[in-house]
């Protein structure tokens, strides 16, 4: 037998308890004509031929941590406090199914509830949910939720300077939902050019600040744009809202997007952890599983799933969102890196990115005009563009020096101007720095 | 005897703040720091967040260590979920997922250096496809319903190809909730096709929908939610292409027959599966897991970008697909996952993952035959990985499945699914899975036996429970009318 | 209400042993078998041993699992088991502990291939000169006892060498008990010497006895076990040497005075540190730890073989060493623990390490002060960093230190260590350390107040304690009467 | 503050609490002249500054597995079960004590009535302890607790074949302990001679089987030579106990040594764990912590602590054994490996690493003269020597391949036949043995 499975002593037991000479009694009513000959695989390894094939993918990969990495475009490169792996190894948490009795769930919804809340302080919102898939799916379940709240709406205002797979799924989705994308091209200072925007009978004005180009919307401005319409704030870099004022605060309607900064591992693009927060006028409109304080039969408190109504296994048909299964694990690692920042290491983790940002960017302008910062003047907070023609050589040339000099814009969207995209964060030395410009000052 | 009471209580992480505790140390800024109100700009910046709290890290790992506590978990012991296939997470999977190769990989390195994760994709692509013998696999959806969504989209691509504007998707009256709020989201509309006795699918009901013309698509899952093999299923779908529709299959109970049939040979268009269910990736209290959608040749074309490809044995992704629905999700889809669910595939093997099948075969047999005379049943069809009984025996003592699901928490193990399938009242879903030995679940079983006992001799103590969790039945109905979602600075109430 | 009783019994292992159950698999064997009665011969073979269980990884892991959740440890609370420091665990020194670089380097490689192994025990060594003022430190013994014991082999030797054949070890009756038993292993006779009133050396008895000139050292804890520092330890050091004999220190308050005072400057030739209290490496329900000696120059010469030098910027291990001791273990020590204790020196640094000390010296005066009115304060000397009470004013209501620690585990806390010092009668030994904020420490100080007010009003609920643990009051002079040492098949006793 | 500390808050709090100005008030009992300055050490490190130390350091060891590795002598690399750490990682079980509380220890104490039964059924002895800190001081405590069983006697006969660093251990401890060694050089066959050994008056006679050159001793011969002497067997390659009768199997008092081989990783040597097993005749002279069966006040099965008055917390200078602070969590280690093997898999890793050793030595041999075996005809389990003069530089060169092709016995003790020590484990793949073979006649 199998070390996953029961011996083959119990099977002989449970089939004389059952009365039956064999598995496949039991397995007769699937018809034969539906029946398989053996699958195409070979047989059950050992653990250690597995390990042995696993590790020889693995280290065929070069990972980010062996090179100097200037990657973000969506996925960042923070610190890890060693304490986030160790909760989340705890079978407790990470062997739970979504927590549906809440008498011994209280350790996943509790933690949720303070995700919930590290969310809402974050974006400055009233409320938040208990995590979606991801930064695009995010945006998404925003869009879908402002026309749930201006169902004779149609158009959505979308920033062109949304990361390019948010955008795409959102198109993605949109042509299902009947909804016309009306995508915004920037202006010369790299932000949304927000002058097409025609807010009546608009659904939303969707951008993502800092944008994909690393500068800093002026959400005010979306904000008065947008009208009657919903002003949406996508957030990919999450560890900005550490520094720079979130769309709650310029009166946004939904600030969403993704989390992975705080401290998950890039595992070639997933898990991360959707967020999504919103006002609580929107509360019954909103998608995805809510945790919510209540109290138990002796009084005390206690965390429950709530406002169930809104959902898929209620609401079928009717549901504010398909999702089920969502993100938990991920948001719980979440919320274990903010407590562990706190007050104090929320702002100085993003001011020290921000400060080395500055740093490179500065020293990079000097390069000019081997490359040129495509936008010198606009705020930036941890990555910016350098404008080059033909960047995936350019970056071919660097790795092979061992630099990740960045993300070449064409393998993000043919539309985007053409160029690198550099991310800095506190984890990149100022010799990391120092090497990228000296080796760019020679190859470029 | 309440000593304990004094600790039972964990404070939230925001009411453990004691001022200047901190839990991390950056390393040290060695460039030039800045001020942000110059280099951004005044409005663009904010302060430090002041409700943020202030912990030192061992009030962090204390704090979380003694949540975890609260919570019941696969290795506690039987998990029985229906329809939530709760099995063991083998440690290797975690192990090997947490390999700095894999782990620490940017999805926006050059292809020559992310070998070994296309390399992963592309194989795990294979075994799925060797599995469910369809044509090929999308990794990318995160989860089941994710998965669902992808499949519709698909399917209404395809129609859309053909000229076609199909609006209706037919669902059986048993399927899960992400069925229909997933083809709602895909474009459709829903049309609830009422079980027959059997609780199995009305082929009358569908030949008559069919005649209208405007159904896209059948969505079923197989076995159905009540662990039922719907025998008629090669017949529904030869029926739906003949009739130019799709047959879309719910594979989350794939754990029933891997190894024994497939949805190719059953004639599916588009099927997802459930990396986290049949394939063992840990459900984290909620995710993430991963939905790959298997489709016949039909639909390959639709298939989201990137897919893995591989020439002269180098791997790459190819987003250049002019028929593509587009992208789902950012990137290729929850990688870490796919990791887990490569390493049991491998681990299990053919001989494995046949085994699984008959194991949770045997196993739900046997929950079935032990409790039968104390449970009602409520369809007499035979089981499958799953078996669904009613709470129609203990109603006579006022006792209701949700008491029962109560009471099993006194007795140390998880409730099984209470609230669903619909079709059935009072359900009680029970799913043991291939984990479980016969010692664990004879004690299950003996659980349940006990309480029925109790729902006759003493109702009162199951219409109480539980008695011996942390919190006891806590007031939803509050929860809901009363939203509280957040911590407040204040002591108040965070709407 | 006692239905979860039917799980709170976990079976041992063998217990759940079911036929056919495997909870491994082996890689495939790619050389002919061998048949081990002709390979070895018949009478050298056993068979397959009948007795070892037959489980699967589903029933390992939940057996494990299940276990666990009946220890206290760390992670749940304050655990203030005066002298053993039990603080915090860094998780960052186990994810740095088992990287394949440190955990799978084998002792026997060539030195080239364990450079950075080297290293390791080198910068260690340099720490804790650093840290305690003394010449070297020899990182072998395995805990604290094996560095007593090395400590007082390598002062039999240097008196030896001397041609000198002192028999006696002067040992305050405060010492923990490896002391005595150390002396003895190391070939010397005990002399025990009574405290002062104020609990600390009695330096008059001491000159008394090294007028004999038999003596060949002073085994001293400094601060003492009553977390009381030594006044006169600079004056006893001189003491000693004038008569040629030796002072050995017991290191394992050393958290104590970490950077504000060092054994150096008290004269110490030999102490130990336990890594697994001052340096935080974790306890691991009874080990490993590591037991490192620091030595004066004097001693130097006979340190353990082999220890680590470095020439040209490259680390080796020198065995050539004429007066050494010889080997105390096998290979270099628990390598795996320097890993941890390296990493917690460089995460504390000089700042950190004081304010260890400083922290874990507060934290013993709050308990102090808070408790003091409820608890009888064995001496009146100041307060380092651990604080020793007695029963005397609950043993009126009939209330035993036994009693007071078991009630504690009712509120959820460990119990503070009871049965020693053995100078103080109903001991209550309380060591919070550096880990403890004022949150636990007021939740602790609650409990033992309101165990204090039990005492007085309802000792009986105190003297039947604990009342909410999955056992209660084993009965230990049975196990200790009719020993039963291992689990026997036929359901038998072993002894 | 240090984040593994508490806040200043609460520092100044308890100062306040305390009437006390400064934490030196405090500190006030600790004489000024004892005082030191700031400790010569750098300023506490960020956790990414200490992993990017440790990390640097760890990179540059090569580890055994990437190399392929023959390499034994006391420490082998057999198949590690990821459950294993899984296991270990638990806090309840790593940042636990001693279980001095039975009520909230009984995970530790039963685990550890279960590593004393797996122990007993290995040895085939009566009792067992709880773990000692390992191979060489387990040996020690045998020869000492034979030494209080027969205190008249001084002499101990002790093999030479030894692992060296158990002999030297001993010879530590037997000086202060005023034990006479005596040791017993090895016959032409590789195994102890046991011609010289006087049981009369003599306190042990110790061997290791399978012994330091891999032959397994003749147990038989070495309980009768041993007479009224104790017999003890010290095992270094704890698997072989799943193929080899024990020294319980021929009436031997003490069977000891090392468990590392069932799954603890080498960690450059430790920590690993002794074991020691004797009859229960010897009980009250065994050393080291014991768990014991007991009931507690409701009458159920219960964990304990128990004899303790051997042990050096209550005997103090009589005590068995000066140890307190043992390999508890080593021990549960094994004892977690030694359950997912079990019945089946105890006895075939055992058979598999002989098979492929026996495969290995069979090759090797045909090389001869390049390198000879150096007791060809000696039953060895998975361990064996090939006498080879300058084996250092033979070994240097097959290292450069990738390929620690043993021990040179050089480097444990100069007394050894001068060789390569070869140890072959389930792990080592036959084509590992083949280009170990291939490399060996090429460049011997
Ligand atoms: C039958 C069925 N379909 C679909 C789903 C949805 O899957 P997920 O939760 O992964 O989105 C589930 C899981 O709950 C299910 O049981
Ligand atoms: C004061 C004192 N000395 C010595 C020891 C012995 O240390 P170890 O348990 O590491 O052998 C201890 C630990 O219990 C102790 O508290």
């Amino acid at each position: 037998m199998h070390r996953y499975q029961p011996g083959e002593g119990d099977r002989r037991r449970i089939l004389e308890f059952l009365g039956k000479s064999s598995v496949e009694e039991l397995l007769a009513p699937i018809p034969q004509e539906l029946r398989i000959g053996e699958l195409p695989l070979p047989l059950g390894m050992a653990e250690e031929e597995v390990r042995r094939i696993l590790r020889e993918w693995a280290a065929s990969n070069v990972t980010a941590e062996e090179k100097t990495s200037f990657l973000g475009a969506g996925v960042y490169r923070h610190v890890v406090p060693a304490v986030m792996d160790a909760v989340l190894s705890r079978a407790e948490f990470f062997t739970a199914y979504t927590p549906y009795q809440p008498e011994v769930s209280q350790g996943t919804l509790q933690a949720i509830f303070e995700f919930q809340t590290f969310v809402c302080l974050l974006t400055g919102m009233d409320v938040a949910n208990a995590s979606l898939y991801d930064g695009a799916t995010a945006v998404v379940e925003a869009v879908l939720q402002a026309s749930r709240l201006r169902p004779e709406g149609r158009k959505v205002f979308v920033s062109r300077l949304l990361h390019p797979d948010y955008l795409a799924t959102l198109r993605t989705y949109a042509e299902a939902a009947e909804l016309e994308l009306v995508e915004l091209p920037w202006d010369n200072t790299g932000r949304t050019d927000l002058s097409r925007v025609a807010p009546e009978g608009a659904v939303a004005v969707v951008v993502q600040s800092p944008n994909v180009v690393g500068v800093v919307e002026d959400l005010a401005a979306v904000r008065r744009a947008a009208g009657e319409a919903l002003a949406i704030q996508a957030v990919a870099e999450a560890t900005s809202l550490g520094l720079l004022a979130p769309g709650g605060a310029f009166g946004f309607d939904v600030v969403c997007g993704e989390m992975q900064a705080f401290g998950l591992p890039p595992s070639f693009g997933g898990p991360h952890v959707g967020f999504f927060a919103t006002r609580k006028e929107y509360l019954r409109q909103m998608p995805g599983r809510l945790v919510g304080q209540t109290i138990d039969a002796e009084g005390q408190r206690a965390f429950v799933l709530t406002l169930s109504t809104r959902e898929q296994h209620i609401r079928r048909a009717k549901a504010t969102s398909n999702i089920c299964t969502n993100h938990s694990l991920m948001a719980l690692g979440v919320t274990v890196v903010l407590s562990l920042l706190g007050q104090k290491g929320v702002r100085e983790l993003a001011l020290a990115s921000h400060a080395k940002a500055c740093y490179l960017k500065k020293r990079l302008a000097e390069l000019a005009p081997k490359v040129r910062l495509a936008f010198p003047n606009s705020p930036t907070y941890n990555e910016f563009l350098l404008l080059r023609e033909k960047p995936e050589q350019l970056l071919a040339r660097l790795s092979e020096e061992g630099i990740l000099g960045g993300v070449a814009t064409p393998l993000l969207a043919p539309y985007l101007p053409v160029g690198i995209l550099v991310a800095v964060t506190e984890k990149n030395t100022r010799e990391e720095c120092d090497r990228l410009v000296e080796a760019l000052g020679r190859l470029a | 005897m309440n000593g304990n009471k004094l600790r039972e209580r964990e404070p939230l992480i925001f009411e453990r703040s004691t001022p200047g505790a901190v839990g991390y140390q950056l390393p040290a800024l060695d460039v030039e720091p800045v001020d942000p109100e110059r280099t951004l700009g005044a409005d663009l910046v904010r302060g430090e967040i002041r409700e943020l709290p202030e912990v030192s890290e061992v009030d962090v790992v204390r704090h979380f260590h003694r949540l975890s506590r609260w919570n019941y978990a696969v290795d506690d012991g039987l998990y029985p979920l229906g329809s939530c296939t709760m099995k063991y997470n083998p440690r290797l999977n975690e192990e090997l997922a947490r390999l700095p190769g894999f782990s620490q990989v940017h999805p926006l390195q050059p292809a020559e250096d992310v070998q070994g994760a296309l390399r992963l994709m592309w194989e795990l692509e294979q075994a799925l496809v060797g599995i469910t013998g369809m044509a090929r696999v999308t990794l990318q959806p995160a989860a089941g319903a994710h998965g669902e969504l992808t499949g519709m989209l698909m399917i209404r691509k395809a129609l859309k190809d053909r000229g076609e504007h199909r609006s209706t998707v037919l669902i059986p009256d048993s399927a899960h909730g992400t069925n229909p709020a997933s083809a709602v989201f895909a474009g459709f509309k829903v049309k609830e096709l009422a079980s027959t006795p059997a609780g199995t699918l009305d082929l009358q009901a569908l030949e008559q929908e069919l005649a209208g013309g405007d159904v896209a698509a059948l969505m079923i899952t197989v076995p159905n939610t009540l662990g039922v093999f719907e025998p008629e299923i090669a017949r529904a779908a030869a029926m739906l292409h003949e009739k130019g529709a799709f047959l879309y299959m719910d594979g989350a109970n794939l754990n029933a027959f891997v190894g024994v049939a497939s949805p190719g040979k059953m004639g599916a268009d588009a099927l997802h599966i459930n990396l986290h269910k049949t394939f063992s990736t840990p459900h984290g209290g909620g995710g993430p897991g991963a939905g790959p959608v298997a489709v016949s040749e039909l639909l390959e074309p639709y298939l989201p970008v990137p897919v893995v490809e591989k020439r002269d044995g180098r791997f790459f992704l190819d987003s250049d697909r002019p028929k593509t629905i587009g992208k789902v999700r950012s990137f290729y889809g929850n990688f870490g996952i796919m990791v887990r669910a490569m390493a049991y595939i491998l681990s299990l093997g053919r001989n494995g993952l046949k085994g699984m099948a008959e194991a949770a075969v045997l196993a739900a047999n046997f929950l079935r035959r032990a409790l039968e005379e104390d449970y009602h049943l409520a369809y007499e069809s035979p089981t499958l990985h799953e078996v669904v009984f009613d709470d129609s025996l203990q109603k006579r003592f006022g006792v209701t499945n949700m008491d029962i699901a109560k009471r099993l928490l006194d007795y140390g193990f998880h409730a099984p699914t209470v609230s669903f399938p619909l079709i059935v009242h009072g359900a009680l879903m029970i799913e043991p899975t291939d984990s479980e030995g016969l010692a664990e679940l004879e004690a299950f079983a003996a659980a349940m036996k006990a309480i029925a006992r109790e729902a006759r001799e003493n109702p009162e103590i199951v219409k109480t429970a539980p008695h011996t969790t942390p919190v006891r039945r806590p007031d939803e109905v509050r929860a809901a009318r009363q939203p509280i979602l957040r911590w407040m600075p204040d002591g108040g109430q965070g709407s």
